[in-house]
């Protein structure tokens, strides 16, 4: 399948890029975490971030579909 | 009205759309730059957002303060951007017959926004060092 | 810094006059003249004020609010004379490092001003009726 | 000895003016408030007022000298 991943803040900076589209076998946001880490190195971990599918928050095991937007977030730091 | 905006916020024109001639009482909470934070001096700060789903939860937090408090209407809105010690980086502003409501709706926009709205900031120390900012609810667990 | 004011009260001074680097939170609370009170429908209200004993009182409690709690400033002004539904009667404002204290200081201001600041409301009502208001503490015992 | 009284809000109104100036033998604002009272017939009693000398919140038993400032408050409306 075919995923959207969108960076915010660190991951960003990690990532080197705002977004990509990957293609991917992951089933669920827990598995497509780890293969981007595999590649970007996150400083931080997955119990350290939340997951939104399509801009809804969303369960680290919600089955994927094709041509999802995946974002991964770190804490939030707002106000 | 929950909104992400990336120019300062018009305070006279968000206080003007919340009157009304059934309230009593007008809560505001303003977030502003300061000029530290743990212990190091800033310079400036930078707030990030993913607009879509900031957008979407700052809103529901409004929506859920009007559910559970007996108030007239509610408002947030959230800088995104570089901004200077001084500036204003968010503003809560509650209208209610009696004040009791309106400070308490306007308390808890305010915090359910710092920990359930996807912005993030980054701090520009005058040691020339930067860093993202843990979230709130995260360093008072340190 | 607490005054009685006969003119509308400027906002954005209020405001400027409390900015500062060091702080972090901003609160503020205004009571409007609204349209209603306790049954009756409201066309305008009065107030009055015993100015010398007033402006030595509300300038205790703003001076209270200092001393109780971790806030960098605060501020208090009441206006007097007629005034239209809408308008504002009273603004107080905390500056603090934290949201905490500002808010916790700003609901302080206001409860002690409306029982201990010697300023009465007459209400003019839509009926042609009209009267001088009892005071909040002796409303909420009845 | 002579005081200074001022009226506010109701009590202006049914004393029919804001200040005036009267003789008196009274020694405390209890006995003033009395005899201003007989004059004046407030709607409102002692007990639902607070009283104020020279411009400082005072206790009704309060010794009173030549030339004090007297105002009798009805309970506070502000806000």
């Amino acid at each position: 399948m075919k995923f959207k991943i969108e960076y915010y803040a660190q991951l960003r900076d990690e990532a080197g890029c705002s977004a990509e589209t990957v293609e991917s076998i992951a089933s669920c946001p827990a598995e497509l975490f780890s293969e981007l880490n595999a590649t970007h190195c996150f400083s931080l971990t997955q119990n350290q971030l939340q997951v939104a599918i399509n801009d809804s928050f969303s369960s680290w095991t919600s089955q994927l579909n094709d041509d999802d937007l995946v974002v991964f977030m770190p804490p939030m730091a707002g106000g | 009205m929950f909104a992400i905006i990336e120019t300062p916020a018009d305070l006279v024109k968000l206080r003007v759309d919340l009157n009304d001639r059934a309230a009593g009482g007008y809560v505001t909470f303003e977030g502003w730059v300061r000029d530290h934070n743990e212990g190091q001096q800033v310079l400036r700060l930078e707030y990030e957002a993913y607009p879509a789903l900031a957008n979407r939860e700052g809103s529901r937090i409004v929506a859920e303060a009007m559910a559970k408090f007996d108030i007239i209407n509610a408002a947030c809105v959230h800088r995104t951007g570089l901004l200077e010690i001084g500036e204003l980086a968010v503003w809560v502003g509650v209208t209610a017959v009696h004040r009791d409501t309106a400070f308490a709706a306007c308390r808890y926009i305010i915090d359910e926004i710092k920990v359930r709205v996807p912005i993030w900031k980054k701090e520009y120390y005058v040691s020339g060092d930067s860093g993202w900012v843990d979230c709130e609810a995260c360093a008072s667990k340190k």
